[in-house]
């Protein structure tokens, strides 16, 4: 139900449609926005995955670039910690990306507009309840201004 | 220069109905280093594939993107088309336009718009993809088998089989399992022991099989081909090679109050115990908590009367190391514990049983010989109330929200029985649904409803009240709308199942996931269901979700098959998305050596010439066979000198902007 | 140690004896009961409505008060607990609710479920602890044959209330044991005996509390012991208690007799 | 026997009312009756309690709303307690009353009726919780 309805929130304040980049890893969160699809458990359009083999891959580089580049908001989704495929990728991307989130609070990046969590191959629903929250809140937000390289225009 | 080819399938409707192919195509059509563009209903298909494969020789493209389902799907599909036309098969990428775009978002606007950004996305992926070669590791020729049921019996009888050799780690002093207990099998009433014990003994005679039985593994490490495993062989207190088996040791042993784990506490056991006569191996083991010797000091008496002087109290728990090359895990299942469910007073009156103590207390090696009587007293019931989905389909805090499956069959198998044997004695079912999906399994409920008389009601019972000589059970006929009141003698609960407490552990260990109710979760809910995520480790029977006997013996043997896959090969092939060092960037300051979990990097020591001078210096360097390509080395790495070949830095970026144009 | 205790409508009427009781026996234990100074009625039954606010509000104040003097809020009567417990679990937990509720009652600082509540049972087991109650008591109650009826509203539901096993409970066999009395097992003991249906339908009512009396009979119980007051009404207006089956009392008599603090 | 027409908006309003004001899930029920089986309120009701629910999956309120089972239950919280899938019973109870009390002049409780109660020595919290149920 909180799906259709976060849609239909975002449908009635036309004209900011927030692009949302999220990285996946392999083993977990992306099969688990598999099963989100094979459920066909709707969220909106606007996420875009990218798929990295461990949310250890994610450098820091790759979510300042697409903040940069006009995203509105980064998610980085792994295995649940323990349940990294291999064996301790997401707790460094847990410590690599808190001192992240800090220094994007540093230069003025609204908390919202980063998410990190864990989400399973089994909880396609908790996928799409991240990606609708995340969404949701990027929305009353507002567009993304702080990083964005004014070369680029979306 | 790079030539991309598009292939955009419309997975019959799956795709096409919400996104707009030929605005897809029309908008990759501007994108530069994209030379030529297919559409196809079905792009998997032979026909699909082939689409794939001209397009390679004749069109001379050198990149390969297809938009359809998920990687995780047909990802090998595609790189092995690609290579049958000549192409290295890394060259491929694939962009998810189904499960991430056409089965979630309505709008086909949106659909649209966003199947064209994943599709340019993975263009700018497969532009600076590169040729991979794999690397090659040998196979350890010898699997294990963690659990020692049915479901693992079957599996290490067919490896062996196969002519490879297996160990079994069966964690209790016998293997045999749920099944051992079990009296009489659905839906052909066979006994359970007659099928099973010549399995038992089967393994036990075979030479390809090692038994390590009230052992469990502690530790795994490596990968497939390679896992390094650490057995902990658990202080029997008595020597294997030396017992016989005569049994001695249990008859006379003074401390017979321990309650028997075999017959579900409902009879008692000696400290020392085999669990059941045709346990196997056939050598008792001393329980130390209850044994006097061990408590006290003073006893001794098995020690003194072993014929062979088997018994050894300073036997200690050795600790065994062994290569395998594959793992299956066939772990079980247990009923839940009935704590919270106090209205039915399981735990205040002993004539509420549960249904695995039913199979004991009828089965004729059981406590009582066979012979039904209530435990309070000893005397036959005459009506008997069995109530199914006792914590099943139950989502409250106390219960499962899933179907624990057996207990239809086996509750219909119980009154069965019991009706055949006490014609006299009433049996009552009460049930939510009665669900029979099943080879003859349907015929058999339906038998057991108009052959033997067992009273169906639908509907549960609220509570039960124990009153002086029977059992008030207060219940309702849903259908009638009636409200029954029934004077029980004895009720038999069908406890839901549940995935083994050390589950998690064990899943950590091997790092395979769980699901929600702690079952380990298979690669593919249907293409792939014996395999897990962890290549190389594969899973057999109820500890990947509740399953019979049919079920348990087809998965076993299937994960059995997988493994010989592996086995069978002398060499397997490597993921070739690794990690890479590019050493003249390299700083050597080795930070990427502690994040490796694998140990996969080394400290290499390389000759330079700098202005004419040799120098030494230090450097990371990537064993590629025991990377297994995770990438965390990448961000670790200061002078951004390790990249990971498949997913680079480059390559993510481009996504990136691709995706943010 | 000081507890704000709030007593509610029927401690200060019928059950005057379950509240002096109470009160003299808190005073041999070394507890402080102090009894709030504005408190309102809570309602008697917790506002099943979603969308009802306004007959929360008499317990969120109380809630309040107790979170003011950073003491824990003790009840005595059942209903009373079950609604000031339930409401503060709901502003703990319900956003919605919480917002209105702070809305309307323009507070300092927001409330947000901050205060304890506790039955004077669960002090007595948690606070005051039943070895050291039994090492107080004065006369023994050995050889009491004693039938606990726990009603409802202590135990349901249980993820809220939080009170005891609503299945198995045994804080009242506990607290008889305590005093020495021997508690009588009887599955009835958390069955409803109806509560206020006693209003519209007498008929239902006594068909239920019959049966727990019965049940209690049989288990060789001679008297029962209860901790609200409409169940204790409801018990004794049936007719086995008419017939003067049995004898139905208040948990906090039987303190009290045992503290020997009962009479004056 | 009368054949009942179902149509999907029949009765769409006080269903929607009900799943407001009680905010349970009717759609979770699966009809296994343990409710009924437990109820110790369940000889004053003339639909079962797990009735009420199967009617209200079929869109029935009129025969709840007429029913003397909205009125028999004692809000025990039995069902809650043991229902498998955490349907919270008396809140549909309550929803189904306050749908009748909600309406003009359909109180049941008279303050005139109070001395009587008292008289009876009724306690005070049973006369609260009267006015409370009955009314509105």
């Amino acid at each position: 139900m909180s799906v259709i309805a976060s849609d239909a929130v975002i449908k009635k304040e036309a004209g900011f449609e927030p692009l949302i980049v999220a990285f996946c890893c392999n083993w977990c969160s992306y099969a688990g926005a598999d099963l989100a699809g094979t459920s066909r458990l709707n969220y909106p359009a606007n996420i875009k995955i990218i798929r990295v083999p461990c949310s250890c891959r994610v450098n820091a580089n790759f979510v300042l670039r697409a903040f940069q580049r006009g995203a509105d908001g980064v998610i980085i989704a792994g295995c649940h910690p323990g349940d990294c495929h291999y064996m301790t990728g997401n707790y460094y991307t847990r410590r690599r990306m808190s001192l992240l989130k800090n220094l994007l609070e540093f230069i003025g990046i609204e908390e919202a507009r980063f998410k990190i969590d864990w989400i399973s191959a089994s909880e396609g629903n908790k996928f799409a309840e991240v990606m609708n929250d995340v969404l949701a809140k990027v929305h009353q937000l507002g567009p993304n201004r702080k990083l964005r390289d004014s070369r680029w225009r979306r | 220069m790079q030539r991309v080819g598009v292939f955009i399938c419309w997975c019959g409707t799956n795709i096409s109905s919400t996104v707009n192919i030929e605005q897809v195509v029309a908008a990759l059509e501007n994108i530069p280093g994209v030379v030529y563009i297919k559409d196809y209903q079905y792009m998997c298909s032979e026909i699909g594939q082939n689409l794939v494969k001209d397009a390679i020789k004749e069109q001379n493209i050198n990149r390969v993107v297809v938009a359809s389902c998920s990687p995780r799907m047909h990802e090998a599909t595609f790189r092995k088309a690609a290579a049958a036309a000549g192409l290295n098969p890394y060259l491929v990428e694939i962009a998810n336009i189904r499960e991430h775009c056409s089965w979630v978002h309505k709008d086909k606007e949106a659909a649209t718009q966003k199947a064209i950004s994943l599709t340019r996305a993975a263009v700018a992926k497969a532009i600076l993809n590169e040729q991979l070669i794999p690397g090659e590791v040998g196979v350890e020729k010898r699997a294990l088998v963690i659990g020692g049921g049915i479901a693992g019996i079957q599996t290490a009888l067919d490896i062996a089989e196969a002519g490879y050799q297996v160990d079994l780690v069966e964690k209790t002093p016998s293997i045999g399992g749920k099944m051992a207990q079990l009296d009489k099998t659905f839906p052909t009433l066979d006994c359970s022991a007659c099928i099973l014990t010549p399995k038992m003994v089967d393994l036990a005679l075979n030479s390809k099989i090692n038994l390590y039985s009230y052992s469990e593994v502690t530790e795994v490490n490596g990968f497939v081909g390679n896992f390094e495993v650490t057995i902990n062989q658990k202080a029997r207190s008595i020597e294997m090679e030396k017992c016989t088996g005569c049994g001695i040791c249990l008859a006379k042993c003074p401390a017979k109050k321990a309650l028997s784990e075999f017959e579900e506490g409902l009879a008692k056991r000696a400290a020392i115990y085999t669990p059941f006569p045709q346990a196997v191996p056939n050598v008792p083991v001393i329980d130390r908590e209850t044994c006097i010797k061990f408590v006290t000091g003073k006893c001794g008496l098995c020690a003194k009367l072993c014929p062979t002087g088997a018994i050894d109290y300073e036997q200690k728990d050795q600790i065994v190391n062994q290569k395998y090359g594959v793992i299956i895990v066939a772990t079980g299942y247990d009923l839940i514990n009935l704590d919270r469910f106090g209205e039915y007073q399981y735990l205040d009156h002993p004539d509420i049983i549960t249904g695995l103590e039913f199979e004991r207390l009828v089965n004729a090696a059981g406590p009582t010989g066979g012979k039904l009587v209530r435990p309070s007293d000893q005397k036959q019931p005459k009506k008997v109330v069995f109530i199914q989905c006792v914590g099943s389909r139950d989502k409250s805090e106390r219960g499962k929200a899933y179907c624990s499956k057996i207990c239809c069959m086996y509750t219909a198998k119980h009154a069965m029985l019991l009706r055949d044997k006490y014609p006299d004695c009433e049996a009552y079912v009460f049930y939510i649904d009665v669900r029979t999906a099943g080879k003859g399994f349907e015929e058999f409920q339906r038998r057991a409803v108009e052959n033997y008389g067992v009273n169906y009601i639908k509907g549960m019972v609220g509570k039960i009240f124990p009153g002086d000589n029977q059992l008030q059970v207060n219940g309702v006929d849903a259908l009638s709308g009636e409200l029954l009141q029934l004077e029980a003698d004895l009720v038999v609960l069908a406890a839901a199942t549940q995935a083994k407490p050390e589950a998690d552990e064990v899943a950590r260990m091997l790092s395979i996931s769980i699901d929600r109710d702690r079952f380990f979760t298979e690669a593919h809910p249907k293409l792939r269901p014996v395999e897990t995520h962890c290549a190389g480790i594969y899973l057999a029977g109820a500890c990947q979700g509740p399953k019979d006997i049919p079920e348990t013996v087809a998965q076993a043997s299937a994960a059995a098959t997988k493994a010989i896959g592996v086995l069978s090969k002398n060499k397997l092939v490597n993921n070739p998305c690794v990690a890479k060092v590019e050493q003249a960037v390299c700083s050597g300051c080795l930070a990427c050596i502690k994040i490796c979990p694998y140990e996969a990097i080394t400290e290499q020591v390389i000759e330079e010439k700098t202005r004419g001078k040799v120098r030494l210096r230090r450097v990371a360097e990537v064993n590629e066979t025991l990377c297994q390509g995770c990438g965390g080395c990448t961000v670790a790495c200061r002078p951004g000198a390790i990249d990971l070949k498949g997913f680079s830095n480059q390559q993510i970026l481009a996504e990136v902007d691709a995706i943010c144009r | 140690m000081n507890y704000s205790y709030y007593p509610g409508c029927t401690l200060k009427t019928k059950a005057q004896g379950l509240e002096a009781c109470a009160f003299k026996s808190a005073q041999v234990l070394g507890v402080n009961l102090v009894e709030q100074e504005e408190w309102q009625c809570c309602g008697a039954v917790y506002p099943l409505a979603a969308d009802e606010i306004g007959t929360k509000l008499a317990s969120v104040r109380s809630l309040v008060a107790a979170r003011t003097k950073g003491e824990k809020l003790v009840t005595l009567c059942a209903a009373c607990h079950q609604v000031i417990k339930r409401v503060n679990h709901d502003m703990k937990t319900k956003e919605d609710m919480r917002e209105k509720v702070n809305n309307y009652l323009q507070l300092k600082e927001d409330y947000q479920g901050e205060s304890e509540v506790i039955h004077y049972l669960e002090l007595l087991r948690d606070e005051v602890g039943f070895e050291s109650l039994a090492k107080k008591v004065k006369v023994s109650l050995a050889g009491r044959k004693v039938a606990a009826y726990y009603g409802c509203l202590l135990l349901r539901p249980r993820e809220i209330m939080d009170f005891d096993d609503p299945e198995r409970p045994t804080i009242l066999e506990k607290f008889l044991e305590s005093l020495g009395a021997s508690p009588v097992n009887y599955p009835y003991r958390t069955e409803c005996c109806g509560g206020y249906l006693s209003i519209e339908r007498e008929e239902v009512v006594e068909k239920m509390v019959n049966k727990i009396i019965d049940s209690a009979l049989q288990q060789g119980a001679e008297e029962i012991v209860t901790a609200c007051p409409l169940c204790k009404y409801n018990l004794e207006n049936s007719s086995l208690c008419q017939k003067g089956e049995i004898v139905v009392s208040y948990f906090t008599e039987l303190l009290a007799e045992s503290l020997q603090v009962k009479e004056g | 026997m009368l054949r009942e027409k179902i149509t999907p908006d029949t009765t769409k309003k006080e269903i929607g009312q009900i799943s407001e004001i009680s905010d349970e899930k009717i759609l979770d029920c699966l009809q296994c009756g343990k409710c009924t089986a437990g109820c110790p309120a369940i000889h004053g009701m003339d639909i079962m309690p797990h009735q009420v629910i199967r009617l209200l999956q079929l869109g029935q309120v009129d025969k709840l709303l007429a029913s003397t089972t909205i009125w028999g239950c004692a809000a025990c919280f039995t069902c809650l307690s043991r229902c498998p899938r955490k349907v919270d019973l008396s809140k549909i109870m309550e929803a189904l009353r306050l749908i009748v009390l909600r309406t003009k002049g359909n109180q049941r409780l008279e303050i005139d009726k109070v001395p009587e109660l008292l008289a009876k020595q009724i306690p005070q919290q049973a006369i609260v919780s009267g006015f409370r149920k009955y009314v509105k």
